[in-house]
């Protein structure tokens, strides 16, 4: 199965996800995008050796996909695609910081390894929590949300119009791709030369759809401004769910429960 | 070379967005008040043709790895470069949110690294002065060459300075660039070549294709000057938050120095470094104020900070014990919040 | 009332590049008329339906849609009365969904709210796809994708209706129901194809352009007896009435 | 010698998103025969062709091309032998000019430079489109893009003909050629098409496809008599079949 080929799954599949019907897909998509954002950034904030005490802002991905009926397995294999790049910086930090800051019986641990620990661990935070916000709110409620919390409208459109137009140019892209295999043999003809004309056509072929669709466009009595009949309603739902989470993270970062809850118990064992 | 969310820290994160944001807003300004409004549609269909173009590899001579094409460059060149950065931001906030490829937080970064340099530096000033007003083969050829490298260069070193600033990751400046830049060259190299194949084929096929993009007014109006004062008035941005940041930390500086400038030379004074071991926890905290944390967590790492260098010198008696007890029991309760939260996920699904 | 009618007079055309796509096509269509637009590849059919809602404009010929001509002054106004469905329907469906999507001509029409909500309801009542409502447009079948950009014109009221090639790459079912559905509509149609079956169900009147000229114009069922006039423009009996190979009939 | 046969035996095939595109598939085509793939929108038609060249592959159920079973060694002799032809000439011709298109197979099997030529040559001119050598393929016709289309697969010399839609977008002239062309190879050819009339004059069977699935597989003529068979897989009766409305021919 060809790259690309794969790539369409996963954006039809992503898709197919936001479609669901459920609490959380229900809910008002800024209030989903808002969380996510404050999400992201109490876990960011934290210091480079820290571990345990993120280990809580686990729960916030683990509810919102089992509330939203997400494939845990699906979304993980997606994070382990994209960690190579993150894990060739954080590798760097084992080698380079070897003061020793911890020793577990026999084990010590430098501070390198628990740093590279720590971004992993924050890595699959961020990435999961992403992949679950396009997966239970839809990129075109993200648009959407984007649009009403001020960023620019031309910007906003420009996005959906990316979006709708991926599904009907990764197919035609794929076709090609699809042509060219079958004629090439031992990786002849599957040189940059051959790939400049193969986009190069695909290129031309994408210019006279944009100008086709901005024909329908003007039919349809555009005059540069895009108009959408819909309006999002936040309501007390979306308050609560955006000030509860974000007290929760907040508290989290201020607290280190796993170290009060493991200090709690190692007490009461020894 | 996206950067990621884990990699970076809410301050050098927060400015970026702060950075891109503006920038997007400056260009829909621009866009929209040139009068062609066929860059609408044109715009997120080249932005998907980039896209898709992405995932079409082709072999690299020679090396038997594969490439694509990264877009920045070609978009400026069709589009001009207010249109191209749009553009370029939207396609790597689909990256962004759909294949987790550069998070949400360090979206702002790369829409900088991959959106303005090639877009705002390396277009007007390098592709524009090389290939001039009646392009030829050559010329253009030599031009999405150049352009190219440079953007991505710039592109690269964006991201080392981000990754320093951020302090996630121990990589030392020099190492760092000298790892960074010349991958980027061999990536720039390639991608200009595949730029400049494709736009010289559209050239031959349409070149009333590239005239409408060239000739569009916006482009004129992009001076050196504009973009110098421009560049200025973000590094003030960068300046103002990195040292409301310092200030609030008053070894941030010093810390940053110490990480640009490699470990070695600050080294020898053993109080200095202790203090920055020490600053180390306090820096990449997100409230700068100790008292909003756990004071037995800040005692521990303050310990281990200091306990580093005596650890070296022999006397490694006290420390362990503290410290492997924090430790220990932050392992612990970790492991019992991760239950927990599997738990919850667990019975939350069931229940639904 | 001369409202829906469309008249083209000496028109020419000629693109930048020098392809002289048009080279003199006259004709009247009055109200409620259903004319195929047919020829070989290349004749000039498309460049053709593009003027009569203004996207191509020459100084060459005149044409009148309804009591007025087209000029810059009307064009916004007659792109009202004069519905276009395109031949790929992703050209034509672009929002994310198809609410939004049937909804975005009646918004620029500036029309309140509620209006706007009756109209798309209506349209999509209309091709039998209320159904399809909230869906993303690149989650519909082929059949399902063509009526709802039918649909998106619809919405408009127009009171035209021009069509490219509406019937290509559907299925038989799916082209049948199409059939069906544009019988049902009372608007004045004209239909740029290469499917002469289509024509027979729909068109009681044919122009055939060859070479950007109108080589005829007249009832279908007369055009289509006409061997030589088909055998020039690269045209064919509609299959139809070719005979059936099996048991032989002519 | 049983060089072009071709044989599917319970291929079943999955798309990784969960579609189940194949359910489960068998036939077998002998040396020589014309066979059409029919079946509404989304029966699993393209799917099944692309199984044909290796381009999918599947664990579950065994395809044979002439005397190999196709697996991953010997994909690419198999390759050599298949010829596929695209539903859009667009997606297939990517070179600058139409010789360096029709080249690009014989090229990549790294022939000596005089058999690329004569090659080219030969296949061009079965095509008749020789005189289109050096033009570049986005400023073609539709019906001449489908021909050197159909060029640059036959410079492979396959033995086997697979083909998409081939007769989808062309003119009435356009596609008779194509039809006639067709006819004179000699091939195996296995094509998946809406189009039934074409089917009639160029394939003496036909398969049957529906919800991945072999619905029936049986001569053309009996097929096409099968009014249930054909309403249930949304077909129809060839368009000359059903009879023509001016004379009322039944
Ligand atoms: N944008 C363009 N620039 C230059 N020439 C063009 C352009 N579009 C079409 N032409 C040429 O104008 C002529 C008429 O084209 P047109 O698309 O109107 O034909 P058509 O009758 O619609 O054909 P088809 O049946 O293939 O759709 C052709 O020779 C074509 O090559
Ligand atoms: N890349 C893909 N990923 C997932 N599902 C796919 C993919 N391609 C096709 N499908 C699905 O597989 C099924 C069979 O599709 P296929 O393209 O083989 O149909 P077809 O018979 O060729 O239809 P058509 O007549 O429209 O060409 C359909 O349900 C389709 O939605
Ligand atoms: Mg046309
Ligand atoms: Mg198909």
């Amino acid at each position: 199965m060809s790259r690309i080929q794969t790539a369409f799954l996963d954006l039809g599949l992503m898709d197919t996800l936001s479609g669901k019907d459920t609490p959380v897909h229900r809910l008002d998509p800024r209030a989903k995008l808002l969380t996510t954002l404050i999400f992201i950034i109490t876990v960011v904030s934290f210091g480079k050796y820290e571990i345990s005490a993120i280990i809580p802002f686990f729960i916030f991905p683990a509810v919102m996909m089992s509330l939203g009926e997400l494939p845990f397995y699906y979304l993980f294999r997606k994070i382990l695609i994209v960690i190579p790049f993150a894990f060739m910086i954080g590798i760097f930090n084992p080698l380079i910081d070897r003061e020793i800051l911890m020793r577990i019986g026999l084990f010590s641990i430098s501070g390198g390894w628990i740093s590279f620990c720590s971004i992993m661990v924050k890595f699959i935070l961020t990435a999961g929590s992403v992949l679950v916000l396009i997966a239970c709110t839809g990129f075109n409620s993200v648009c959407m949300a984007l649009e009403k919390m001020g960023a620019p409208r031309i910007f906003a459109v420009q996005l959906l119009f990316l979006y709708r137009y991926i599904f009907v140019l990764i197919v035609e892209a794929s076709r090609m791709a699809n042509a060219r295999a079958l004629r090439s043999f031992d990786g002849k003809g599957k040189g940059m030369k051959v790939f400049g004309y193969l986009l190069g056509h695909l290129l031309l072929r994408t210019i006279d759809r944009a100008q086709r669709i901005y024909l329908a466009m003007l039919c349809r009595g555009f005059d540069g401004e895009i108009r959408v009949n819909r309006h999002l309603e936040a309501g007390m739902r979306e308050v609560i769910f955006t000030v509860a989470w974000s007290a929760f993270f907040i508290a989290m970062r201020v607290y280190n429960i796993p170290l009060i809850a493991g200090s709690f118990i190692t007490e009461l064992i020894l | 070379m996206h950067m990621a969310d884990a990699l970076i820290s809410p301050a050098v994160g927060g400015t970026m967005w702060a950075a891109s944001a503006g920038l997007i807003a400056y260009c829909s300004k621009k866009v929209r008040d040139d009068v062609d409004d066929i860059k609408i549609p044109l715009m997120g269909v080249v932005g998907a043709f980039i896209f898709a173009s992405q995932m079409i590899n082709f072999t690299i001579p020679g090396t038997g790895s594969s490439g694509h094409l990264g877009g920045g460059m070609i978009l400026a060149i069709l589009l001009g470069p207010y249109a191209a950065f749009l553009t370029m931001a939207s396609v790597l906030t689909v990256q962004a949110l759909f294949f987790a490829d550069g998070g949400l937080l360090a979206l702002g970064c790369n829409i900088f690294n991959l959106g303005f340099f090639p877009c705002f530096i390396a277009y007007p000033f390098i592709y524009k002065k090389i290939a001039g007003e009646q392009p030829t083969q050559q010329r253009i050829m030599a031009g999405a060459l150049a352009a190219s490298i440079l953007g991505l260069q710039m592109g690269a070193f964006g991201v080392v300075l981000e990754t320093l600033f951020s302090g996630i990751s121990e990589l030392h400046f020099r190492t760092f660039v000298l790892l960074m830049q010349p991958i980027h060259l061999a990536i720039g190299i390639i991608e200009g070549l595949v730029t400049a194949a494709v736009v010289t084929f559209v050239w031959k096929a349409r070149p009333e294709i590239l005239e409408m993009a060239a000739t569009a007014k916006p482009v004129r109006h992009l001076s050196l000057r504009n973009v110098i004062a421009g560049l200025l008035v973000f590094a003030a941005i960068t300046g103002g938050a990195l040292s409301w940041f310092a200030s609030a930390n008053p070894d941030g500086l010093e810390w940053a120095m110490f990480h640009v400038s490699g470990k070695e030379e600050l080294e020898s004074p053993e109080k200095g470094l202790h203090s920055m071991l020490g600053a180390i926890q306090e820096k990449t905290a997100f409230l700068p104020d100790y008292s909003f944390k756990n004071p037995e967590e800040k005692e521990g790492h303050a310990k281990t900070g200091e306990g580093e260098p005596a650890a070296n010198s022999g006397e490694d008696g006290k420390w362990p014990t503290v410290s492997a007890g924090t430790s220990v029991s932050g392992l612990v309760g970790g492991a019992l919040v991760l239950v927990l939260a599997a738990f919850i996920g667990f019975a939350l699904k069931k229940r639904s | 009332m001369s409202h829906h009618i469309v008249e083209v007079k000496n028109l020419k055309y000629t693109y930048p590049d020098g392809t002289c796509a048009l080279k003199d096509i006259s004709f009247r269509i009055t109200h409620g008329e259903s004319v195929a637009v047919v020829g070989e590849n290349g004749a000039g059919k498309s460049t053709l339906l593009l003027h009569l809602n203004g996207y191509l404009m020459s100084g060459n010929g005149i044409i009148r849609i309804g009591d007025y001509p087209l000029t810059k002054e009307t064009v916004k106004e007659i792109r009202r009365t004069v519905g276009m469905v395109f031949q790929d329907p992703d050209d034509q469906l672009f929002m994310p969904t198809v609410y939004d999507d049937v909804a975005f001509g009646p918004l620029n029409l500036s029309l309140p709210p509620e209006e706007v909500d009756s109209r798309v309801e209506n349209a999509l009542f209309t091709v039998g796809a209320l159904h399809l409502k909230s869906r993303p447009p690149y989650r519909l079948s082929g059949g399902e994708k063509r009526s709802v950009s039918i649909a998106t014109v619809l919405a408009m009221s127009p009171d035209i209706l021009v069509m490219d090639e509406p019937t290509s790459n559907l299925d038989p079912r799916a082209r049948r129901k199409l059939i069906e559905l544009l019988k049902t509509f009372k608007h004045t149609k004209i239909i740029a194809t290469h499917d002469l079956d289509m024509v027979m169900d729909l068109c009681e009147r044919t122009i055939v352009i060859h070479k950007g000229q109108v080589m005829s114009d007249g009832p279908t069922a007369e055009i289509f007896m006409n061997q030589e006039l088909l055998a020039e423009s690269h045209l064919e009996k509609p299959l139809r009435m070719q005979g059936c190979p099996v048991c032989g009939n002519k």
